[in-house]
């Protein structure tokens, strides 16, 4: 082991001293577009008044000479932060440390928040907020309102389920969540049964329904098309028997289920390929980053 | 009333969805309760948010090991939520610019915006990246063809794997393009990785996968009637816990 | 002279081509000409709130006409018996497309509806207005639907029907699973071994089917073990399954005859998260060695890394899941895996409980009607081409086996309802 | 020798595949490809609608799953822009917002004659909303009921795309790219199937073969994997040569590159390894 050590501290090293390397190239830098924003106040009773501010816009760094083009400084930190991030989590293929459960600790704490973000603004602020009190959602963030619109009391319903279910979080009573709960799983419930049922029983019957020999037009044979439908049917039926668990798999059905075993194996094999393909793709997603956005190889 | 209560409301609720789908009547309101739904989904996302506070917070109190770790969440978790909810550093919406709030949350050159591009983004992207190292080690390590049914499924994962890729064209492009015997209308090179990885993909790959949907259809369908009579309450989760 | 004559000549030939190519520009500017057989139909099957119209092309609207003379289609809609109502516009299609739907009727009401085609520079052609007015009307019942409200019922039917029978104490016969042999071989081996067995869960909380199916083989498991006195450990991803899965050990090694061999501090809790949890647990395996490990419950990317540590360590890995995503990797990597349905129905065969035997009971059911409909389908389908082998299809009444294979498609499993 | 394959570190294998992504990557190599029957098939749904057709753009994946899905919807965004359609945006995926911003990014950047300043006539970006496919459900039934605004809290009545949509029923296609749950699946279950909406999606390889089954019927057309967005890039840069020159549309194709190596890194592992096995087994090591 002391040996790997080596070789991995020296590559270590290597790593390190060709991030320096291209960091002094002028790499690893941000430059973005300023572009003034100005803004006319919408309210046209009101006094006339003009908002100006200034907005970013990433720029390649082919363009850093030119006028308005500056050199950004959060985005450039956050680039670094973000090269950071990721090579802390790759460290973690080296071994549990510090630095991948400290990223680890922080990646749980902002996507939580995250997450609780985009639903208080997208979905409790336009469809609970500005549904129960309009009037107030027009001055406060959404001026863009109908001003003749009225409070919409049935969504005073869902407000308390939502605080029944909010109750979970407290130590006593935390039975009544399940209300909230019970309505949640009885909606899904509901909708999943009928659509499993037509799309994925009913439709996938539809689809499968064909003729084992099929003739062209001329009346002759097509043996290919007509071979083909026939594995296909075969495959069907002769899995749905292997998952069929109300007779002994003996005689003929041991037959048929054993082929319908070697169906489910050739279908978890391109899954397993398929898998495998999609794993890849998100490695070099990755390393396209390291490399193109934070190197400039 | 802790128990029959839940279970009315499922089975009403439950009972009128299924009715949508067969009586038009139901649709308007099967239309209300999905946007109840919904708005409890959002809640949802909160519940989750506070359960994790209270974990962290329990771990800090209780000093179990590693809690400086629950600390370095928490403190994460504030932050994002503090820029995210006050909008920090967005502008307001062109068309109102006196509605200070009236931005988008995730404007570009936001707090919140830079979390996620430059935290969030890249850590959640990694942590995904590193399933590609895991799948090598453990193709080395673990996929044996120990029986039959092993054997089949590398066997086309193999194919598969050649046949999406450029690999196709140079282990079998010289297929030709004769028939097999006389007319049979089958050429050699319908055989290449590449058409036969489609081949494999449509004739049994696609069977398979059908038997199994059909499957879960029935499993789906049988879970959720069981679920909307109260036959199956472990929703409702035990006594003890009230 | 001669040369003026030809200039002339020249000029009188290319006079009417020249107006014809005037023409031709004016012709560009003109409004297209209108669409024909504007009709409507109420949507069938809804609450009266949707109206389907439909036209025959604009005889401009032509697929490579360029600049094309129809840009789109406008429609706009008023209400027939009100007097103040004006056409307002509710949709405008793009060129080739010759239905619309509007869905934003109000049940009852006689609309009227209109159409123009608008050309380049906004031109419209002239309108063309419904003959009559058209009402959506509300239906009391989703006529299309009719054949998919019997397959409801039936399956529902026979899950209720079976899960009565199992409760009023009649047998159901489930087929032997061949993977809880498996479960035993692998409980025997780490005996002979002297090493113990290794149980994990699945990472989701005891709410997900697949764990609780999970934890019903634990009984079996813990049984076993129990009666070789092998050493058995689970650690768990949630509180709630450890608390669950204590419950069902103890109560195994009761029925086994060996309390005192339960130990409550080998079914323990690790962390909720998931590489934590998997870190975690293969560091357990690389230390421990256990001699069989069983992964049973809801897994999802961490299957490979578990079932890979297991095998490097040389124990015998008898999986079970019903995440189709991963059963690959399972059945690559371990010595037998219960594959979906298998799974639940093993835990079913366990458990002995009747509403999991019972709807067991009824999803055979259901692939029994399902199968046996898609083989009388295909048959039916085949005599049909047999049959009609070598006639073209237009100019030949359809069969009777023809109808019947339309039937089963398009009315029984597709949305042609009673018919 | 086969002992020390026995014992190998497995960090060397995680470096093996580290050098087998990253080097063809650093060469920049693509190869050629040929368009598969399934990706002209999601190709002729976009190019065979008449140019300013609408297209619902359903965006459902995270930036974890970017590396394998956003060419797939980078090539929709271009080709949909190609054809001057008009694009509602929309996301299952709390995380999907900044996924419909890089969307909108290139529809900007490119086709600004058809796209720039053209927000509400051209395209729109509904945004996120909660509640997986309870949303599904109600989109393709009443769409204002899930969504009154727009991401920038704009009514969608005083939208010119969205004023007359009464649900996305009435949209020409459906363009859906996703990672899981929610997404694909949840769309064919909820919207397409019901209501014959015409749909094609772009999913990861893990979703795959569990689409498949719904092909043809169901949907229109699938892009698998890197493979199919590599495919559907070139069948746009095919019918669009002036593409021919934007490196930016060849996203997929060059991660084509990797993922040869990769591949081919991974079966002579398999094989490797079960060569030891088998030669494990003969020594007796298994029984």
């Amino acid at each position: 082991m002391k040996q790997s050590t080596l070789i991995w501290t020296i590559l270590m090293v290597a790593g390190g001293a060709f991030l320096l390397f291209q960091a002094s190239k002028g790499n690893g830098r941000v430059y973005v577009r300023e572009i003034p924003v100005e803004a006319q106040a919408s309210q046209p009773e009101g006094e006339e008044q003009v908002y100006r501010w200034t907005r970013y816009q990433q720029v390649t760094e082919a363009e850093k000479g030119e006028p308005d083009v500056r050199f950004s400084l959060s985005r450039t930190l956050g680039l670094w932060v973000a090269a950071f991030s990721t090579l802390a989590i790759f460290s973690f293929l080296y071994g549990d440390n510090p630095i991948y459960k400290f990223t680890e600790s922080v990646f749980v704490g902002v996507s939580a928040a995250y997450a609780m973000v985009v639903a208080f603004w997208t979905e409790i602020m336009t469809n609970l907020y500005a549904k129960l009190l309009p009037g107030l959602a027009r001055i406060t963030f959404y001026p863009d309102i109908d001003s003749t619109a009225r409070p919409d009391y049935l969504y005073l319903i869902p407000l308390v389920l939502s605080i029944l279910l909010l109750w979970r979080l407290s130590p006593k009573g935390s039975w009544i969540a399940r209300w909230p709960l019970a309505f949640f799983i009885g909606a899904t419930a509901g909708i999943r049964l009928i659509s499993y049922l037509e799309t994925d029983f009913v439709g996938q019957l539809q689809s499968t329904v064909m003729p084992f020999i099929v003739f062209a037009s001329d009346g002759s044979l097509l043996w290919i098309k007509s071979l083909r439908n026939t594995i296909f049917i075969v495959g069907v039926v002769s899995c749905m028997i292997y998952f069929f668990f109300s007779i002994e798999h003996e005689g003929v059905v041991k037959y048929i289920s054993r082929l319908g075993i070697w169906f489910l194996m050739v279908t978890f094999g391109a899954s397993f390929a398929y898998t495998v393909m999609g794993r890849i793709a998100l490695l070099s997603g990755r390393l396209v980053f390291l490399f193109n956005d934070w190197l400039g190889i | 009333m802790k128990r029959t209560i839940p279970l009315l409301i499922s089975a009403i609720t439950g009972f009128v969805l299924i009715g949508t789908a067969f009586i038009p009547l139901f649709v308007d309101w099967g239309n209300i309760a999905m946007s109840w739904f919904n708005l409890l989904a959002a809640f949802a996302f909160i519940l989750g948010g506070g359960n994790l506070l209270k974990m962290q917070l329990q771990k800090i109190s209780a000093q179990q090991p590693g809690w400086g770790y629950a600390a370095v969440t928490l403190i994460a978790f504030f932050i994002t939520l503090f820029v995210g909810l006050a909008k920090v550093g967005v502008h307001p919406n062109v068309k109102f610019p006196e509605f200070a709030w009236s931005g988008d949350y995730l404007q570009e050159d936001g707090v919140f915006w830079w979390l996620f591009e430059y935290i969030f983004t890249p850590l959640s992207a990694t942590m995904f990246a590193l399933l590609a190292f895991y799948i090598s080690s453990a193709a080395f390590r673990a996929f044996r063809a120990k029986n039959t049914e092993a054997t089949i499924l590398l066997i086309i994962a193999v194919i598969i794997l050649l046949g999406r890729t450029y690999a196709s064209v140079w282990l079998t492009g010289w297929f030709p393009d004769e028939f097999i015997i006389g007319e049979s209308g089958i050429k050699y090179s319908d055989f290449n990785l590449q058409n036969l990885s489609e081949i494999i993909m449509e004739d049994f790959t696609t069977p398979g996968m059908r038997a199994i949907k059909i499957g879960i259809a029935l499993g789906v369908a049988s879970t959720s009637l069981k679920v909307l009579l109260g036959v199956d309450r472990s929703y409702l989760g035990s006594d003890q816990e009230a | 002279m001669q040369y003026r004559i030809f200039k002339l000549a020249l000029i009188l030939l290319l006079l009417p081509l020249v107006s014809v190519s005037g023409l031709s520009v004016i012709r560009a500017a003109e409004p297209p000409a209108p669409p024909a057989d504007f009709r409507a139909e109420d949507v069938p099957g809804d609450a009266g709130t949707a109206i389907d119209l439909f036209w025959t092309l604009s005889p401009d609207d032509q697929p490579d006409l360029k600049p094309r003379k129809v840009l789109r289609y406008v429609i706009s809609r008023k209400e027939a018996d009100n007097e103040e109502s004006k056409f307002e516009n509710i949709g405008e299609p793009t060129y080739r497309v010759n239905t619309f739907r509007d869905s934003n009727c109000e049940a009852g009401t006689p609309y009227l509806y209109q159409i123009e085609a608008v050309g380049q520079e906004s031109l419209t052609s002239k309108p063309v207005v419904l003959n009559e007015p058209v009402i959506a009307s509300l239906q009391w019942f989703n006529l299309q639907r009719s054949w998919f409200a019997v397959f409801v019922v039936l399956i529902c039917g026979s899950v209720i029907v079976f899960i009565r029978l199992a409760r009023s104490g009649k047998k159901l016969k489930v087929r032997k699973i061949a993977g809880l042999e498996a479960i035993n071989d692998a409980v025997g081996r780490a005996t002979e071994m002297g090493r113990s067995c290794l149980f994990v869960p699945g990472i989701q909380d005891i709410n997900d089917i697949q764990t609780v199916a999970g934890i019903t083989i634990l009984a079996q498991v813990a049984e076993t073990t129990a009666d070789y006195r092998a050493q058995l450990e689970v650690p768990t991803s949630r509180s709630l399954v450890m608390t669950t899965a204590r419950d069902t050990v103890e109560a195994a090694y009761l029925s086994a005859g060996r309390p005192d061999e339960y130990n409550e501090d080998d079914i323990y809790y690790i962390t909720d998260e998931q590489f934590g949890y998997v870190a975690s647990v293969t560091g357990k395996m690389v230390r421990d060695k256990p001699a069989a490990c069983f992964y049973m419950g809801a897994f999802y990317a961490e299957s490979l890394i578990l079932a890979e540590t297991g095998n490097s360590v040389g124990a015998i890995q008898v999986a079970g899941t019903a995440m189709p995503t991963q059963l690959p990797f399972f059945v690559a990597a371990c010595d037998f895996t219960l594959i979906g349905e298998e799974f639940f129905a093993a835990s079913a065969y366990l458990s002995g409980e009747p509403q999991q035997l019972g709807s067991l009971k009824g999803q055979d059911f259901g692939k029994l009607i399902g199968g046996l409909l898609l083989i009388a389908g295909c048959l039916i389908m085949t005599l049909s081409s047999i049959q009609s082998r070598g006639v073209a299809p237009d100019n030949q009444e359809p069969t009777y086996l023809q109808s019947a294979s339309n039937y089963i498609i398009e009315n029984i499993l597709g949305k042609g309802g009673f018919k | 020798m086969l002992d020390f394959l026995q014992h190998l570190d497995r960090r060397w294998i995680f470096f093996l595949m580290f050098i087998a992504v990253a080097v063809p990557l650093i060469m920049g190599t693509t190869f050629p490809e040929v368009p598969s029957d399934q990706v002209m098939a999601v190709f002729d749904a976009v190019d065979n609608l008449p140019d300013g057709s609408n297209v619902v753009m359903a965006l459902d994946y995270d930036p974890a799953s970017q590396g394998e899905l956003q060419p797939m919807a980078s090539a929709f965004a271009r080709h949909c822009a190609i054809k001057k359609h008009n694009i509602y945006f929309m996301t299952l995926w709390p995380q999907g917002i900044s996924m419909i911003q890089n969307s909108i990014g290139i529809l900007q950047d490119e086709y600004p004659e058809t796209y720039k300043g053209k927000y509400g006539t051209k395209y729109v970006n509904l945004g996120f909303r909660a509640g997986n496919e309870g949303v599904i459900k109600l989109v393709v039934e009443d769409l204002k009921k899930s969504y009154s605004t727009d991401i920038h809290g704009t009514n969608l009545d005083n939208i010119p795309l969205t004023k007359n949509l009464k649900n996305i029923q009435q949209v020409d296609l459906l363009c859906n790219v996703s990672a899981g749950y929610p997404g694909s699946q949840e769309w064919v279950l909820y919207g397409s199937s019901p209501f014959d909406i015409p749909t094609v999606v772009g999913c990861t390889g893990v979703q795959a073969p569990i689409m498949l089954p719904y092909i043809p019927d169901q949907l229109t057309g699938m892009l698998a994997a890197i493979k199919g967005a590599a495919e559907y890039e070139q069948a746009i840069i095919n019918a669009y040569p002036e593409l021919e020159n934007n490196p930016n549309a060849k996203e997929g194709l060059v991660r084509m590159g990797p993922q040869l190596v990769a591949h081919l890194l991974l079966i002579s592992l398999i094989f490797l390894g079960n060569v030891i096995y088998f030669w494990e087994r003969k020594q007796g090591l298994h029984q």
